[in-house]
Order: structure tokens, then sequence, then C-alpha cells
């Protein structure tokens, strides 16, 4: 359990704070931004978790970046936060940390602190020192709520919300605990009604990919999600039938129509019976109202690259640098990746970009030290490619000029290597051919509802490493 | 492509919520410029490099603007020349070879008629010169130093500064001209002539010898500052130009060093400054302050001696906490000198040690330890290892050395001393440097009678705590050298408690150490010759057999120093008739010439 | 014109007549805004009481010293409106210890609080006490909190629990006495899951604090309760439930069947502490299984989810890696086929990287050498530092792991030894580093493959001059000293540092006096002179007593009897093993009793880093 | 003795103004801006304007949201440079330009040049017009 909770800002100074349990000297947070200066001193990563003088401070670091990056939805933009992040304090908008004196759950405890950062986001929509500072009344409340005691509590923003708002202080009548802050089904409140009773399931797959400089696929996996939005009235029970192939071989039946998926790994949300699915792999659940992730599962399969990306970078030192960039889809014709993305990293002080390229449209974003390839439309089969070109620094070649009889001696850091990366969706395909098979939805008013779904690929973490640069030292005075 | 203009630039920044959109917005602005200078566009340079040092002052890379401030100084309007010398101050310095290009500029705009022109090349180079710079430009600065232009003649005397730290053989070429500086009207030039003599003065004993000879003109020149009226020009809150003021008394410091004739001429200046600064305000305190060191160093009377201390003992009961923390950082110094008036405050200073200032605090323990003496070894002592137990972590390494230097010392007897040691290793045995342990292990040697005090003070100290390293290091070394002493009651006493103590149980100790979480190499080692020692002193088959084990278990160590100690050790049985001898009591060490260890060798810090 | 100005207004006030003035930040508030905020606090308007406490709030939040107007904030308790009384509440909170002798006074409608209509209020109410942690309030508690364990609302019985814990710490006579505990104990069979999660939370805790550790001891009954939950409450309540399971021994086997059976299934929650929490529960009670098909079962189930964790956010991953190595030490089959998902991404933080390269190493096998390799080169070619070295390291790892890769893993290092020399003649550089670490790493390998690869030695001889870090040098002069037939001039090498030797770093010196002695016994005519001038440093001007007793025990076997000398000194030693690296068996069984908390991220036993931090030889 | 850099930092910890007397790599600096500014950020106002840090002394002082810091050697006046600090905040209070104007004519070489705030005023405001009048004749744009 933690001892006490603070939210800091980059310099280390608290912005709010709450002591649940009196056996530290709150004082004890001034030793952190310190403790964790010292450890990037030694060269040492500074680690979520570490020890000083029997207090173990736990924090994780929350920015807008991070917050991309665990979506998924902008790979590459969360890559050029750690690319370039020399002064990288600088760039944390703000830091949370608990405090203990115990020897905690330690994963408890992260987990926690993000699932705070998680309530205060939607609460607040954006987690900056401004927000924190305006709305500190409810986040002493949400703080009181979420803990007690340093034990986490009510974790649900969704029913926090009906007895924790600004709203709710204003009206006469006094709010009450919601039924489910205790109840079994702790995420959905009673007496919710529509008009039109609907379902909408989105099967989403990313494609995780690890490709080495040499071109082999290290890594290459699938992370599947199937998020829901329910708009249901009562206290509806859901069953969802997919084309699961340990269900099939359990029951020993055999698909009807296509083939039956392995999947590796599953997490429910928790509104899923665990049990029952342990028991015959049945999906079943009363969701919470709205929108929600009702599940993930993992696939680790060998399939194709869905796009492929081959970079050719030819380095004429203190001048230029030029990129001839490959890509092709690997996937059927019949289908179309959209809104296809591909990044590919420049050093960070390149200028006069020129390019050439036959389809789609290429943009320097120096701040993220990438070359932009945008292509709309990307027909499976097809392959397309784009060159670059850019101007280095002059300094360089002045330099390397005056080296070559004052001082013969450069000192070069070695280089970040930061990876290509890649963006795109694919709708109506799912590359583990994962199918739902039925939703039955049974509630005691016996309503009909239509369940919807949708199916779409897109990237995960893609990342493609670069290969070396051909160098070319021929010295070409300006 | 956006092409802010400055304003516009620091109003984006501004007005950018996270890190992250700051950095975008830098980046690609960077970018632009980037691309702008490749173009050679003359007009938006001024403009760009501009940008480029506000990014610059922002954390974000600017070299790629180095080239671009040489060419600005190369313009001929003042607007370029100002920014490009600004530029290159700040994104380029000695250790750089694009620097050499900036030498001709600067000779060039040092002969220019404007005289901003010769100052902007003079701030330059008395700022960023380097060796080689120093060396092409010293005519020119010594040509400017006569100049008839105060504003130049002053910056001169900087920019020489900085020549002759850089490159000291060059001196020769300033010494009459400084002399001159000296005779200067003006404040300015008075100001940094005097800065540039004491950095002459402190680099060469002949400078010194000739600037000896100025100490009545000096003094002449306090004394107007001292007596003269309100002068609105130079006044700060009714003291005239403490910034030369203090320079003087500083020079004054240097030049009555070890002269008596200089220090005599001095004594009367000093001491009217000393008694007629007003001491309510910061600035007359900062000439006070600087006064009393000047008294310290130089070759004083003793009234003044005494004058100076009673400033800062009242120094020392200020409210202010500045005041204070000066006062402690000089009675440092004169507590070499003369310990006894200082002795005087010594429960001030123990205060201080409790202050919530660490500036403070860390003052004060340096100033506690200078003041340990043979009558009051044990009190301070007490005093300083209770403060050990709730210092800073940075403070322990200094303090343990210090304690220990200090009982080495002073210890009235050796049991004293001993439990003094072991108290600092048992408080603080994480933070302790190498050669305290030898220290104290050289202490225990050499103090037979005590021996079997002091193994078992230490076998029970480590049943108690294995977590202080210097503490198990100790105990482990002792408890190999004098098992059998700790054996040879098979019991004793520790703190009204019986212990009984057996082989096997010395044994299940060292392996205890060996697998708790605190074992490192250097205990391994330590445990392994230990427990080989022990083969000799032991007389118990069974155990001498269990520790034939152990050891053999380390042969496929993957730590060197382990795997070899281990597989000798284990031959060594094989060679009975020898062994015994090779593990007899090992000798004493010598007893080394006091200079040399006893030195304090580190700051409390 | 360049504009580097400093907005003025934002900055300095000035007064009339031009004087600058300097504001000083304020640790407490100011005397003005002190009156007007004790005005506002008893003003007979509501809605300006209300604002002069959010204001009282808002300065206690930015940490100035609002403790003062205690008895103002007091007044404004009673009140209708939950938001007050919550900011009210808090204050109390905060200040109680400052002014105990007030606090007195609001007991009262903490007390009223307790009996309000509306189960929040009462929630409230009976939290808040608990947290105020003022001796004189804790007789006040005990008649509330029976009232609010035995209450209908589960809200209201689940705050309750957690205050029996509270009061437990502050007076645990009192808990006891008044039946607080045992009440506690009959509410793990509460209908509500969440009210039996919080109660077994309370008594974990108390049990923990407690002397005699028997107020929470799981019994068939307790148990079943525990797995019936187990299903029903929110993700940190299965976490409790699951926490006390890992602590219950099951009597037999087919008890710890049935217990895993119902656990098994958590490991597909969503929330990674639950899953841990799950495997923690499995790893353990496959203490008690013998049936080898059912725990190769387990093993395979167990894979799956603990990948998955690696999906998670940076901060859990790390924990999980920590746990992970351990769990490989237990279990090295458990991710035999898995090792490409601990390859190293780009953007996965330094510490995560770290980890990930100790569990490669742990996963290296004959079957994936190549592709670790050609990953390990890669990394050694990157930026952080730290990484890089531990990436060199693991390449000698792997040689030593996987014996037939010991070739080409010597064969990579060479490479990187021979390119950072040719980059250290280019720029002078640091890129030594490379080179220092892959001397510390062969060094094992060939203590590992004794007489295999000798050829490489001259090689490695070259850069002695350029070693600066300990670890390396002594490991090359340990090379020396191995090898010295081999090398025509080791005695020169090792005179190069006669006189340096009292410079040296400890571990340099010891390697040196072993190197000497073993040129000695092999060259006696070259070094007679360098063996007495060392050994005679080490033992009169060393005072480190380590180095002297390994002098004096040269010293002493050298004059009594050489050939025994060199019987000792010289004799073949055994390969090393890697075994010796990894964790202490008994020390591993705790850890692993620990999966999940501080202990197993640190890999080092609770009271090594909680208290005072001291730790006795007997705790071992 | 000599000042070796001057820093201004803002309560948020953000770099107004940098400047460096003494030769530094880029990686050092910013070690100690970040070091320094986190040490003198979290002193209390009561305490004393001094810090030390590795062999040198900090000196330093807040002006509103502003802090003032110095770095200075181990055996300098703490006091007087309270007053240099002090009269460069004078000088910026009066005159609205280039911060960095202002202390170049100031302090050369971590040295102070001019004990008199009206030359120094007098000296930067020259400079200025010099400027004015230049972009005047050209037709300069950017004011």
């Amino acid at each position: 359990m933690a001892s006490a909770v603070f939210v800091l800002d980059l310099k280390g100074k608290v912005l709010i704070s709450r002591n649940y349990r009196g056996d530290i000297p709150m004082s004890a947070v001034e030793k952190f931004m310190p403790l964790v200066l010292e450890a990037e001193e030694e060269q040492q990563a500074p680690t979520p978790c570490f020890t000083h003088e029997g207090i173990n401070y736990l924090y994780i670091r929350h920015n807008n970046l991070y917050c991309i990056l665990f979506k998924k939805e902008d790979i590459h933009r969360s890559l050029r936060y750690f690319a370039s992040s020399t002064i990288n304090l600088l760039h944390l908008l703000k830091t949370v940390l608990a405090l203990t004196k115990k020897n905690s759950n330690a994963t408890t405890i992260l987990l926690f602190l993000h699932k705070l950062t998680e309530v205060f986001t939607e609460y607040f929509k954006e987690l900056e020192e401004e927000s924190i500072r305006d709305n500190f009344v409810i986040i002493y409340e949400l703080l009181d709520e979420m803990m007690d005691f340093g034990y986490p509590q009510t974790t649900e923003t969704k029913i926090l919300q009906e007895y924790i708002t600004q709203e709710s202080h204003k009206l006469e009548i006094q709010v009450r605990p919601p039924m489910a802050v205790t109840n079994a089904v702790s995420w959905r409140s009673e007496n919710i009604k529509y008009r039109k009773n609907e379902v909408f399931l989105d099967v989403i797959e990313s494609v995780n990919l690890l490709v080495n400089a040499n071109g082999n696929v290290l890594r290459s996996e699938i992370l599947g999600v199937i998020k829901m939005k329910c708009y249901l009235t009562g206290m509806p029970e859901l069953r969802l039938g997919l084309n699961d192939k340990v269900m099939f071989e359990s029951t020993g039946r055999s698909p009807t129509r296509g083939k039956a998926i392995e999947m590796e790994d599953v997490k429910f949300h928790q509104c899923v019976r665990l049990s029952r699915f342990e028991n015959d792999r049945t999906i079943s659940f009363i969701p919470p109202d709205g929108g929600f992730e009702l599940m993930s599962y993992r696939l680790n399969t060998q399939v194709k690259p869905l796009i492929w990306v081959e970079a050719q970078v030819e380095n004429y030192t203190g001048s230029r640098i030029e990129y001839t960039i490959k890509a092709k889809a690997q996937f059927k014709r019949r289908s179309t990746a959209n809104n296809v993305e591909i990044y590919v990293p420049v050093p960070d002080d390149a200028d006069t970009p020129k390019f050439g390229n036959s389809i789609g449209s290429v943009h320097y974003a120096p701040e993220k030290s990438a070359i932009v390839w945008k292509i709309k439309q990307f027909q499976g089969g097809k392959d397309f490619t784009m060159r670059a070109h850019f101007g280095l620094p002059s300094h360089c070649l002045l330099i390397s000029r005056l080296h070559a009889y004052i001082c013969p001696k450069i000192v070069e850091d070695p280089e970040k290597k930061p990876p290509i990366g890649v963006k795109f969706e694919i709708p109506y395909f799912t590359t583990s051919g994962i199918q739902v098979r039925y939703l039955k939805i049974v509630e005691k008013s016996g309503y009909q509802a239509l369940p919807w779904v949708r199916y779409i690929t897109q990237n995960g973490d893609y990342q493609l490493r670069m290969p070396e640069s051909i160098k070319n030292n021929k010295m070409s005075f300006i | 492509m956006p092409y802010y203009r400055l304003k516009d630039l620091i109003k984006a920044i501004r007005a950018c919520k996270t890190a992250a959109d700051e950095r975008a917005v830098i980046q690609k602005e960077s970018a632009a410029i980037r691309t702008s200078f490749k173009e050679e566009n003359n007009d938006a340079r001024h403009a760009n490099v501009a940008k480029l040092l506000y990014i610059h002052m922002l954390g974000y890379p600017a070299h790629f603007g180095q080239i671009e401030c040489l060419k600005l100084v190369a313009s001929n309007r003042f607007a370029d020349k100002r920014l490009g010398y600004l530029g290159i101050m700040l994104l380029l310095d000695e250790n750089q070879e694009v620097l050499t290009l900036v030498t001709n500029s600067l000779k060039n705009d040092m002969n220019h008629s404007n005289m901003y022109i010769v100052g902007l090349a003079l701030c330059t180079l008395g700022n960023i010169s380097s060796p080689e710079m120093a060396r092409d430009l010293c005519a020119e600065v010594e040509k400017l130093l006569g100049s008839t232009n105060t504003y130049i003649r002053k910056k001169a005397a900087l920019c020489a500064m900085r020549i002759i730290r850089k490159v000291p053989e060059l001196q020769e070429n300033f010494l009459s001209r400084a002399k001159s500086l000296l005779n200067d009207r003006n404040h300015g030039v008075l100001l940094t002539g005097t800065t540039f003599i004491t950095e002459l003065c402190h680099q060469s004993p002949e400078a010194l010898q000739t600037f000896r000879k100025a100490v009545p003109l000096l003094v002449r020149h306090l004394k107007s500052l001292v007596t003269s009226g309100y002068s609105p020009e130079h006044d700060v809150t009714g003291v005239t130009d403490p910034f030369l003021q203090v320079k003087i008394l500083r020079l004054l410091r240097i030049l009555g060093k070890g002269d008596s004739e200089a220090s005599e001429a001095m004594n009367d200046i000093l001491a009217q400054v000393a008694t007629s600064t007003e001491s309510s305000k910061n600035v007359g305190n900062s000439i006070l302050y600087e006064t009393v060191q000047t008294v310290m160093e130089i070759q004083s009377e003793t009234g003044l001696r005494v004058l100076a201390i009673n400033i800062l003992g009242k120094f020392l009961t200020n409210r202010d906490n500045n005041i204070r923390y000066v006062a402690l950082t000089t009675l440092n110094k004169t507590v070499s000198v003369n310990a006894t008036p200082v002795q005087r405050h010594r429960n001030i200073i123990l205060d201080c040690l409790r202050d919530g200032d660490i500036s403070i605090r860390r003052r004060a323990l340096e100033l506690a330890f200078a003041l340990i003496n043979e009558s009051n070894v044990r009190v301070m002592t007490r005093e300083l290892l209770a403060f050990l137990e709730v210092a800073d972590n940075e403070f322990k390494q200094g303090m343990t050395t210090k304690i220990c230097l200090a009982a080495d010392r002073f210890a009235p007897n050796k049991r004293w001393h001993i439990d003094t040691v072991l108290r600092v290793l048992k408080l603080a045995g994480n933070y302790v440097r190498e050669e305290i342990l030898s220290n104290f292990i050289r202490l225990v040697v050499l103090t037979t009678e005590l021996n079997a005090y002091t193994v078992q003070k230490l076998y029970s100290a480590l049943k108690a705590d294995i977590s202080q390293e210097s503490l198990t290091l100790a105990g482990i070394w002792v408890i190999g050298e004098y098992g059998d002493v700790l054996l040879k009651g098979g019991s004793f006493e520790e703190e009204e408690i019986v212990r009984e103590v057996t082989e096997s149980e010395v044994v299940d100790l060292m392996e205890s150490i060996l697998a708790g979480p605190y074992a490192n190499q250097v205990t391994r080692e330590f445990v392994l010759t230990a427990l080989m020692k022990l083969t000799g002193r032991f007389t118990n088959s069974v155990v001498i057999q269990r520790i034939q084990a152990i050891l053999e278990k380390f042969s496929t160590s993957i730590e060197v120093e382990i795997q070899q100690r281990a597989v000798e050790y284990s031959n060594l049985f094989k060679f009975e008739s020898i062994r015994p001898a090779i593990l007899e009591r090992m000798p004493a060490p010598e007893i080394k010439d006091e200079t040399n260890t006893n030195r304090p060798t580190d700051d409390v810090a | 014109m360049t504009d580097f100005r400093i907005p003025k207004p934002k900055f300095f006030t000035t007064t009339k007549k031009g004087h600058l003035t300097l504001l000083a930040s304020l640790q407490s508030i100011s005397t003005r805004e002190n009156y007007e905020l004790k005005s506002d606090l008893n003003s007979e308007y509501r809605d300006r009481r209300k604002d002069a406490i959010k204001k009282v709030i808002a300065n206690m939040t930015v940490g100035k010293d609002v403790s003062g107007l205690f008895p103002d904030v007091l007044k404004n308790m009673q009140t209708e409106d939950l938001e007050q009384k919550k900011l009210v509440y808090l204050y109390l909170m905060n200040y109680a210890k400052t002014q105990p002798e007030l606090v007195i006074l609001a007991v009262n409608t903490f007390v009223k609080d307790t009996d309000d209509g509306n189960p929040l209020i009462r929630a409230l109410a009976i939290r808040t006490m608990g947290c105020i942690r003022v001796e004189k309030i804790i007789d006040y508690l005990c008649e509330p909190l029976r009232k609010c364990l035995k209450d209908e609302n589960p809200y209201v019985r689940k705050t309750a629990a957690i205050c029996v814990a509270k009061l437990y710490d502050l007076n645990p006579a009192l808990a006891t006495d008044n039946g607080f505990v045992a009440t506690l104990q009959d509410m793990v069979s509460d209908s509500n899951p969440m009210v039996v999660a919080n109660a077994i939370t309370a008594l974990a805790e108390i049990n923990e604090a407690s002397e005699t550790k028997d107020i929470f001891v799981i019994n068939i009954t307790t148990l079943n309760k525990l797995l019936v939950a187990l299903n029903e409450c929110t993700e940190w309540g299965r976490i409790a439930i699951l926490t006390a399971l890992a602590e219950y021994r099951p009597v037999d086997e087919k008890e710890a069947e049935h217990i895993i059976e119902r656990v098994v299934p958590q490991f597909q929650h969503v929330n990674g502490s639950v899953v841990l929490a799950g495997i923690k529960v499995v790893i353990l009670y496959m203490r008690v299984i013998k049936t080898e098909e059912l725990i190769r079962q387990l093993v395979k189930k167990m894979a799956p989810p603990l990948v998955t964790l690696l999906s998670s956010v940076p901060e859990v991953q790390y924990v999980a890696l920590r746990n992970i190595n351990l769990i490989l030490q237990k279990r090295p089959d458990i991710l035999q086929h898995e090792i490409r998902v601990f390859f190293c991404k780009y953007n996965d933080p330094l510490y995560v990287k770290l980890e990930k390269l100790e569990i490669m190493i742990k996963l290296a096998n004959d079957k994936n050498v190549d592709q670790l390799l050609s990953e390990l080169k890669e990394y050694a070619s990157e930026v952080d530092v730290d990484f890089v070295r531990k990436s060199v390291r693991a390449i000698g790892q792997c040689a030593i792991k996987i014996e037939e890769s010991s070739e080409r893993c010597i064969n990579v290092l060479l490479d990187l030894i021979n390119s950072s020399n040719t980059m250290s003649d280019m720029a002078n550089s640091k890129v030594n580093y490379v080179v220092q670490e892959a001397i510390v790493v062969i060094k094992d390998i060939f203590r590992k493959y004794p007489r295999k690869y000798e050829g490489i030695i001259p090689t490695l001889c070259k850069n002695l001059d350029a070693l600066d870090e300990p670890e390396a040098k002594a490991s090359l002069i340990w090379i020396i000293g191995e090898y010295a037939e081999k090398i025509d001039n080791a005695n020169e090498l090792l005179e190069s540092f006669l006189e340096t030797f009292r410079e040296e770093n400890v571990q340099v010196q010891l390697q040196l006096i072993t190197a000497t002695v073993k040129v000695f016994l092999k060259k006696p005519q070259k070094s007679r002179d360098i063996v007495q001038q060392v050994l005679q440093i080490a033992t009169t001007d060393c005072d480190n007593p380590d180095i002297r007793d390994r002098a004096y025990v040269y010293w002493r076997l050298l004059s009594t009897d050489p050939q025994a000398a060199k019987a000792v000194v010289l004799s073949e030693k055994p390969a090393i093993s890697v075994e010796n690296q990894s964790i202490s068996g008994p020390l591993l069984d705790e850890l692993i009793n620990h999966i999940s908390t501080l202990a197993s991220v640190y890999h080092k036993p609770p009271e090594s880093f909680l208290g005072r931090g001291t730790f006795g030889a007997d705790a071992v | 003795m000599a000042i070796k850099y001057v820093l201004l930092v803002s309560r948020q910890g953000k770099v107004r103004l940098a400047k460096w007397f003494n030769t530094l790599s880029p990686k050092e600096k910013q070690k100690i801006i970040k070091e320094v500014t986190q040490m003198v950020l979290s002193r209390r106002t009561k305490m004393c304007n001094f810090l030390e840090y590795k062999d040198e002394k900090v000196v330093y002082r807040r002006y509103a949201s502003l802090f003032f810091v110095t770095g200075i050697s181990s055996n300098d006046n703490e006091l007087i440079t309270l007053e240099i600090i002090h009269r460069y905040v004078e000088i910026l209070d009066r005159y609205f330009g280039n911060a960095y104007f202002v202390l170049d004519e100031l302090i050369i070489a971590g040295e102070m040049q001019e004990s008199s705030k009206k030359s120094v005023i007098r000296v930067v405001s020259q400079q200025d017009a010099l400027e004015d009048g230049e972009n005047g004749e050209k037709g300069w744009t950017e004011k």
C-alpha cells in the first residue's frame, strides 16, 4: 500500500499531494528529484521504483506523448520523444509519485498511479499543471475516494462521475453512493434506459513489427482488441461467439465457415466472467454503459509484413545526404491500406529538403527529425519509390576542412539510430482471420437489439531499423 | 514555411501548453532557419541569428549558426556586429576551431574608429579568448590599454587579465601599462585595473614586488572612498563604491601578506574601514567581511586582529543567515591560526549543526571539527556522533573520516579510541574510507591487551547488523585473525547478556554474511581469507572440514580473485606440514609517519 | 532589434518614487491575507465562507502554513453542503496534529455525521476520523465504528473495515479489546464482495503488524468465501484476495490443484497486477504439486500472460521484467521459445532495455544464439553507455553459457575491439569503454574454455596502456599472469605497474600480486626482482589488511617451499560456472514469496530496505 | 575572484539567460543548470543566499518570480556578489532592452567593469540608438 501520493511538476515541485497513512515525513518528497538526477548523472537509468533511507519511491511519468504511445495511435511521435530526449527532463509534463514504507505491491501501486492519471484525464480532458490547480477541490475528493489508507478503492471513472462532480454540489438534493460502487457489478448502474437498443463492435488488430537493419523480421505480433459501444436498457446479459480454435476443439465441433484462430493470450474487461471462459471458452458479461474495451488478445504469427519498406542512404559527409525509399504493400490486391504514413529518420540538423516521388505527398517534419511520406490509398501488391535529398550544415564542411590541418582528431559520438516507422489502416480485414460469429443479448424486458461489427487492421509498434548509410567521404568544397 | 520574427517566435513558444509542443515549434523553426542559411539570404540573417540565439537559450541545438555569426561580424552595420559578437560569445568557446576564424575580425574591429565597435571586440576577446588568440591579439590590447577613451581602457584591462590567464608569459608586455592604471581617475578603469593587477600579483612574485610600491597609493584611494561624502554616481545605500573598495582590499591583502612593511602601511586604513563602515546593511558587511579577511592574512597588529575577531563574533550572532554563513566561513580560516578566540563560540557553532539550512550546517560542521582538541575531545565527539546519526548522507563520509582522525590524535585512552571508531562503523559503516578501516585494524592489532574485548564486540555487532560494509569488513578480518581469542572463554558477556560462542557458530556467521543480501566481492574476499586463517586457529576437525567445503564451492566462481583464492586455499590443504606456518598471525603493520596518515585528506562534504 | 528583454511588469513592482521593491516569496501567508480569510470564514454569508475555505485549502496545497485558522475553519464543519464538509475534513486531517486540543471540538460533528441518513456522509465521517491520528480522538472513534461495521449499506461497511486497520495501527489493544478485529474476521463472510475484499485487506495488514501473526488464518470456510468473492470483486479486491491465497499453504496436492483451477482464470484479467498475483499463487502452490504433467501444463499456461505484461505501460513492464527474471531462475523452461519478445525496441526506456538484456541471456540457447548475437552486436553500437556496456558483457555471457557459440562470440568481441580501436585512433574518443568491457568478459571466457582462445592474447595486450577502468585492468593483468609462459614480455608488462602500484585500485593491486607471483614461478630468472618488490610494497606500504594478508601468504609460501608454492598457485582451476552468477537458492525462494512486491523488484529481502536499514547476521 | 556564470531562471525552472565566463562543454553546462536550478528552487526564504556546489559557491537571489544565480570561486566575497546581482537587477529595471547587452557592459571575463549604474545605462542606450539610426537609413523593417 502507499503511504502518500504526490503529483509533481517537471522540476519536482509538488502540485498536489495526499498523505494516506501518516507514517512517513511528507518532506521525503524533497529527496525525490535529487535522487532521480543523481541516478541520471551516474549514467544509470532511474528506475520506476527505488528505495532510499527506508522510504520507497514509486513513480510514473505522464505527458501527452505517453498517452499517445500506449493508445498506439501515433507511434512515430512517441519515437521522436525518445529519439531526441537529450534534455529529457524538460519534456516530461509531470510525475506522479507514491511513497511507501513497507514492502508494498509495486505492480498495484504503479497501475494505480496510471489509473489516477487516466481518471484525471477523463475528468479534465487534459492533465496539465493548470488543470490540476484549477480543479484542486475535485482532485482532493477523487484522491479520497480512489484510495483509502493506501489501498486502491473505486477507480472506475464512469461510476465516480455519478457521485463526484462539480455539478453534484450545486444541486440541493444530496448525492448518494451509487449501488455499483460496492456491487458485484461495480461497473454498471441500474435503471439505464434507451429508446433504441444498439451495440457496436469494432475488431481492431494492430501489427507490431520489428525488422533489423538487414531486413530480417525479428518479431511480428498481432495485438487485437474488441471495442464495444453499448446503448442498452436495463441489465442485459451478453454472450459473444468467436471463431476460437480452443473452443471448437473442446466442444469437438468445427467452424461453419473459414478457419478457427488460436489466440495466445486473452485479456478481458472486468465485466467478463473469467471462470466461465476458463471452463468452456464462453465470453459472457453484463457490459458497462457506453464505450469500453471488451477484450484484447495476442497472436504470435509470422505473417508477411503488410507494408514493407526498404531504405538506402548515401551520406556525403559534411555536405549532403540522400535517401531512396521503397515501399511495398504485401497483402491481397482487393484490400487497400488507407492513410499510409512512412516516417524515415534524418539527421537532426538537416536542411534544404528536396523530394522526388511518384505517388503521395512528402514533407520534412523537423519536429520529428523525419521525412513523412503520406499515401492516401495504397493498394495491395503495389510498390512505390521516393527519393529525398538534404543538405547538412556547412560548418561540418568547414570544420572538416580545418581539421585537415589544424586538428586531426574529431570527437565523434556514436549516433542515435531511430528506426523507420509506418502508420496505416486496412479496413474490412483482419490479419488473424478472427470473426465474430454471434452476439446474443438477453434482458429480462426482452427487447431486440442488433449488433454492428467492423473489422480493421492497423499498425501497432511498427519499426524497421535503418540500414547503415553508405559513407561517401569524397570531400566536396563549397 | 512559417518565418516568425523573433517576437512572434517568443509568442508562439510562450503559447505552447506542453514541452512537446514547444519542441515541435522550435524544431520546425530551426529547420527553416537552416534552410535560409543555406540560401545565403543576407537580409534575413540578422533576424535568423536572433531567433537562433533565443532557441539556444532554451536549450536546443544551435551550432549550425556559428558560421552565420562570423558573417554578421564581418558586416558593416553596427547592429549586425553587435548581434554577431553576442552570438559568438554564446555559441562558441575557446575549444572550438571555428574560433580561429574570428581573430581577424577582432583585430580589425579593435582598430575601428567607433568606440562601441572596439568595445564589442574587447568584450568578446575578454570572455572567450583561447591561448592562440591571446597571443595573436596581445599587442592590440596593450595598445588599447593606453587609449584616451576610458570606455576602451577599462575593457582592455580585463582583456589583458584574460590574456595572462590563458598565457601567463605574456604578462611582461603589460607591466608598464598596468602601473599607470592605478593612477586613473575613472572608477571603471580603477576597478578593472585593480582587478588586473591582482591577477598579475597572483601570478608572479616579481609583479608582486613591483606593486608593493603602490600600497600608499591604494591606501589613498581607499581613504578617499571611505571619507568622501555622498557621491551620487557611485553611492550604494550610503557607501561609496563598495565594489572598488572590496577590490582594493583584496589587492592589499595580497600585497600585505608576508611583508611587514606593506602591512604596516595599510594598518591604519584597515582599522578605519573596520570601525567606520556601517554594518546594518549588506553593502557595509560585504566590505567588513573583506576587511576581516585582509586583516587575518597580512601581518597586522594585534589590536587590529582583535577588532576583526570581534566583527566575526558579531556576525555570528546576526539574525541574517547570510552574515552567519560568512562568519562561519571566515572563522574556519582563522581557526587554524588561533583557535582560542573561536572556542568561545563553540556552543553557537554546535547549535548551527541543527540549522535548517544545509549551507550553514556544512560550514558549522567543518568548524566544529577544527575546534576539537585534547581537552574537549570527549564532549565534541559525543556531539558529532549524535549528529552523525541524523546527518545528510552527503556529510557522512567526511564526518566518519574526521571523527576517526580526531580520535587518532586526541584519544584519552585506547579503549575509548576503539569504542569511538566502532561506534562510527556501526552508525555509518557504509560511508567510511578505506584508510580509516585500515587505521582501525592497525589499532586493533597493536592494542594486544584489548584484542579479546574488540573481537567480542565485533562478533556481537555483526550478529546484530551486517548491513554496514566497513563494520562487516572489520569484523570479518578481526574474527579471522583472532578467532582463537574470541573462543578462549567459550562465552562472553555483552550488555549483561551472556553469549555462548563456538567454532561452528563463527563459521555460521561467516556463511550468513556470504549468503546475506549485502555480500559483495570485497566481503567475499575478506571472508575467504578469514575462513582460511581460522583453519589455523580452530581445532575441531569437523569445523575445519566444513570450511574446506565452503572454500571449494568458490573454486568455480566467476569472480577471478575469489576463484584464485578458493583454489589456492583448497590446494593448501594438501600441504598440511606447512599450512599452519603460512597462516600464522600476521605481522603488525608499521606505525606510519604522523604526517602521512593523520592529515585530513577530505573535506566534510 | 534583438529582444532578450525580460518582461518588466511581470517581475518587478515599482513604487511611485521609482524605487525597486523586491518581492520575496512567502512561506506563510501574509498577515493581511490571514486577517481577511479569518473574517471571511466567520462571515454571515454562506458563499463567502465557502470561498474562504477553498482559499485556505488552496494555500495548503501550495505548501503555505494555514494551521493558524484552525478554529475558524472548524466552525464551518457542520453544513449540509457536502463539498464544504469534505474540504473541512481535509483540512482537519492535515492540521489535526498541530492543534490536538482543538480537534476535540470536531468530535460531535463527526459522531453526528456517522448517523446521517446519507451513506456517503456516514462513510466519509468514519473514513476521516480514522485518518485523524490524534490520541484524544481515538476513544471517540469506537462507538461510531462499531455502528458503521454493521451498517446496512455496504459502502459504509467497506469503509469501516479499512478503518479497523487504521485504529489498529494507532492502538492495537483498543482494536482487539473492542472486538473490532473479531468483527473483521466475520466480515470475510459478508454478502458484498467489496466488503469482503476490504476486510481481507485490513486483516492482512493487522496480521502483519501483530506479534502473534494469527489474526488472519485461512481455513476451509474462509477459503471458499475467498474463492467466491474472487470472481465478483473489483480488480483491486482480487489482488487482495490472491495475495491472501498466496500466504495460504494448501493441505495437500488435491486442494492446491482445486485452488489453482479457480485462480488460473485470473490470468485473463486486464489488470497486470491481478495477473502477477495469480501467477504468484500458482508458482507457490506448485511446490506442493508432484504430478509432472500438471506442472508442465501450468508452466505452459503462465507463459502467455507473462509475455502480455510486456505490452503494458513501461513502469509495469519494468516490474514484470524484474519478476520474470526471478521466475526464470526458478523455472528456466517457462519462456524458452519467447526470446524475441525481449528484443529491445528503439523507444524502450533505458531501464526496460537493461532488464531485457538480463533476460535474453537467461533464455539464450544453442538454437537462438545466432540471432541473439546479431542483436547484441547491434546494441553494442548504440548511444547509451550503460546499455552498450551491458550488451558487450552479454556477448561474453553467451559464450560462457553456450559452448557451441563461444567462437562466434569471441569473434564478435574482437570485431568490437578492433572497430573501437580504429574509431579511437580517429577520434581519441570514449569508445574505449567497449574495449574495456570486452576484456573483462574475455577473461571469463578464458576461464570457461582454458587454452582455447589464447591466440588472441597479443591483440588484448596491445590495449594495456589504454585501460583506465580497474576491472578491465585487473582482468588483463590476470590474463598476463595466467598465460605468462605464452607472453614473452610478461615480466616487462607487469614491471610497468611497479611505480604506480600504490595508486592502483585494490582489485588491480590484488591481481598484480598474484600475477607477479605466477610470472615468478614460471620464469624465476627474469622476475626475481619484481616479485620481491611487489611483496615488499604490499606488506609494508599498503595499509589494506586484506592485501597484506595475501602478500604474506605468498611470501611465506615462496620462502618455505617453492615447489609447494607452484602446486598451490599454478594449479589448474576448474571451469567457472554460470550458476554462481544468479541469486542463491534460499534468497530466490524468499523472493518468489514476494512476487510483484518491491522486494521482487529490488531482488533483496524486505528487511534489507525497510526500517532503519540494519540487517543482522542472525536474520540470514 | 571571478564570477563563473550568471543564470536567470524563472520560478518554473525555465532559463531566461545564461552567460558563461569559464569554458565548459554543453553537457557540463546542462548539468550545472539542472542541478543548480534544482537546488536553488528548493530553498526556503529564510535560508542564506549561498550554496556550495562542487568546489564552487552559488550565490543567488530571488526577485519576484525570477532567480538570479551566479557561480563564484570558493574564496570569493559572497556578500559583494549579492550586490553585483542587485546592481544588474537595478539596471534591468531602469532599462528595457536586451539583458545580454546590459550584462556585457557590467561584467567581462567574470569581473565587474563598471561601478556606475548611470554609465552602464548610458552606453547601452547609445548603442541602441546607433542601431536605430542604421535601421532608419536602410528602412529596416524588423524592430
